[in-house]
């Protein structure tokens, strides 16, 4: 049992990573949601803000999932789940939904990742596993066009290997583009000067963190307790 | 004489394919998939086809039983692989069907492109990237960018909500995804909609496909589930 | 007095060489009309076709001149003409206009002409004068997009000199993209072998007609008069 | 917090003008003009202006007065000369203005390479002519193109019909033309309206230009005719 699971460690479960991202959303934003973990971020959009979900598949201000006796077969996300329209979304056409990811429209996208490096390099698109067809989505487009990027993970595989790495492994989906990272454990800046710890879970140490983290971690001299519902 | 793009049925929508066809087909996911003119498709027999699509089908029908015909020789797509794409799985690991893989939003940039007359543009995304490689880059105003070149087809297949006879589509929901955008780009589209309009019946502050871009019109009047 | 301007001739009025042209569009044909002598053409539209008119600010199926009471400052064409919008018409953004001139989405467009050469080349949009600014509208656009070219233009400039020509002297729109020309005296098409005459006024001769054009001119076989209301 | 993009007035609508910005002015001959914007630009007194719009200006007011302002110092237009565009004509024979003259087609393209993140594209548009002369030129699949490359704006004013707090925007009729790509194109979009609707009360099927191009909205209840 590696230290980072142990009983006294906090860890957040996936929604519970996905909440803390949707939490730190600025008000007012427009914002993609990957696969993966952050789709579950819709369902939990703090209700005291005004946040416009985006769609590739061309729709704007998406809304939460509707009850199984409304869904629409004509109105689904970009993971195919059904999803329902705000008041104030609006329908675009597929290359109009990607002017606004490419033309730096989009504040922030959410994405999943298999790996992420210290400079940003982010890896989340295929394992290069040759027995299976490649499948690469919007990642590419959303990782170079969104103003800024963060990555959902958990922070270890399941084998328990890094997933924050010195560099990346797997093939890339962009050079340089993540800005910060939200795992189980903690929320990690990337910086220029490094990787800044400014949320960590209650019971863990930035000793025990590093452990399972590849490149040198940075404590922020405000780093505070990584916990959900807390603003 | 009235201009009169709306055919009778499938059957004539789709006549004319030939063997070697490149057919665009719209959707993304389930929604938005033209399957009855997929089938229609299928029922022409024809053969060694290029199919453009965001994904390659799932189920047992539309997009996936066409892959699964042995009768697509290569699939241009961002992402074919999701819960129930065994059809198109098991013909890529025979190595029965080639795969071009491209980013979405360069797939439905490359089919504007060819729709708007441009020769090629640069984009930024996968810059860096195993899909960028061997293509032409160029860095501009300090940014780097790779060179996409327009993406044609023989025929689009489009599903759209209403249509009138001169051709004007009006979408539904989510389902409009790359229907606009492949009518431009196909040399024939061909869009299957749930009812007509009376000409004049289509908001003209809201055609989404100007008749322009389209060539015949089906409707299908069908609840049907497909198993997509 | 010119051989051509001779009262025997039947020289065509402007709005007689834009019927003329209309006459001619097949049916079911997308059309743009340019700045000039095409203009005229919009209202003398062939009642028994089809004939879907486009204007590169961002109408499909522009109709008629509306009556005086009936002017709306919000529809008006690229000749900053007011029109209509005929049933079955769109509006569309000024960049969509264009990929249907750019993409060959358009089956012809009727452009008006300072010269136009032998190998098609075409000068429409500047004399050069340096007095005044130049302006070029979508005139190079549609030059090079639509899948046709129709000229139409007086066949002689005010001071007498040919506007049919070896070679344009005057500022190219584009190169080779002419295929029929339409004046008071003649209907042209451009060929890889040269000028065919197709029609000529009544009381003109080839000779004539040669006298006032640069390139040689080879009668068609089948060449008939020009007349408007021929079909 | 809501999303509230409506602004009380013109004064709050182009607050933050800089000296030196550049500028997209939407309309087409006098179709579109957001003349009241424009005429809180002149009030602001911002100089060194570049003006990205079709036409040059007519008559006295709008784009007209903005010209004959001596505060522009460069625009890029496809059609200048017009009946009526004295303003402009006596600046530009005084060589007091600068002018790019860009094909209308490759003006609004343009426009939506820099709102689509597009490097540069190739167009077929000038090939071989004057505005190409001193431009890259490449041969793609035998046909000659020219390499352009996109127009940015520091702010864009945009005459729209309706819109909401979102920002959404339709149009009416022919007014439509460059407001939507250049809405796309600049770092600030600004729309005047007729009036604003409530949120929701645009059709999402008939949105034409999303609220996530547009930073600022102001109604404008007019139905001055200028003199332009």
């Amino acid at each position: 049992m590696s230290a980072v699971s142990e009983p006294g460690i906090a860890r957040l479960s996936r929604h519970q990573i996905a909440r803390r991202a949707a939490e730190l959303i600025p008000d007012g934003s427009y914002v993609n949601l990957g696969i993966g973990i952050p789709t579950l971020a819709a369902d939990v959009m703090p209700t005291d803000k005004e946040i416009v979900l985006h769609s590739e598949n061309g729709i704007l201000g998406v809304g939460p999932a509707p009850a199984e006796q409304d869904r629409d077969r004509d109105l689904i996300n970009a993971s195919k789940d059904y999803v329902t329209l705000l008041t104030g979304g609006a329908y675009v056409v597929h290359s109009d939904a990607f002017v606004m990811i490419r033309g730096g429209h989009l504040d922030l996208a959410l994405l999943g990742a298999f790996e992420v490096a210290a400079n940003g390099d982010l890896a989340n698109w295929t394992t290069g596993d040759k027995r299976f067809p490649p499948g690469v989505g919007g990642a590419m487009d959303l990782a170079a066009g969104a103003k800024a990027i963060w990555v959902l993970t958990d922070h270890v595989t399941k084998a328990g290997a890094p997933k924050i790495v010195n560099q990346c492994r797997l093939p890339l989906t962009a050079r340089g583009v993540v800005r910060r990272i939200f795992t189980d454990l903690a929320v990690i800046d990337v910086t220029e000067t490094g990787l800044v710890v400014r949320e960590m879970v209650s019971g863990l140490t930035l000793e025990a963190l590093q452990a399972v983290t590849e490149p040198a971690l940075v404590l922020a001299e405000d780093c505070r307790e990584l916990t959900v519902g807390s603003g | 004489m009235p201009i009169d793009k709306i055919v009778p049925d499938v059957a004539s929508a789709v006549a004319g394919m030939k063997d070697g066809d490149a057919i665009m087909i719209s959707g993304f996911g389930f929604a938005g998939v033209p399957n009855d003119l997929i089938h229609g498709i299928l029922d022409t027999g024809a053969d060694d086809l290029t199919v453009i699509s965001n994904n390659a089908g799932t189920g047992t029908e539309g997009l996936a039983a066409l892959v699964g015909s042995g009768r697509v020789r290569r699939i241009i797509c961002s992402y074919p692989r999701s819960r129930g794409s065994d059809q198109f799985d098991a013909r890529y690991a025979a190595g029965e069907i080639e795969l071009e893989l491209v980013p979405q939003g360069t797939l439905s940039e490359r089919m504007r492109a060819a729709g708007a007359g441009i020769g090629a543009f640069y984009t930024p995304t996968a810059v860096g990237t195993g899909l960028a490689e061997g293509k032409e880059t160029r860095t501009i105003d300090g940014r780097d960018y790779v060179l996409e070149y327009p993406l044609h087809a023989d025929i689009a297949l489009v599903q759209g909500w209403r249509a009138d006879r001169w051709g004007n589509v009006i979408y539904r929901k989510a389902a409009r995804n790359f229907g606009p955008v492949m009518a431009m780009a196909a040399r024939r589209t061909i869009v299957q909609v749930r009812d007509i309009a009376e000409l004049g019946g289509l908001d003209p502050e809201a055609v989404v496909t100007p008749g322009i871009f389209v060539d015949r019109v089906v409707a299908i009047d069908s609840d049907r589930e497909w198993d997509i």
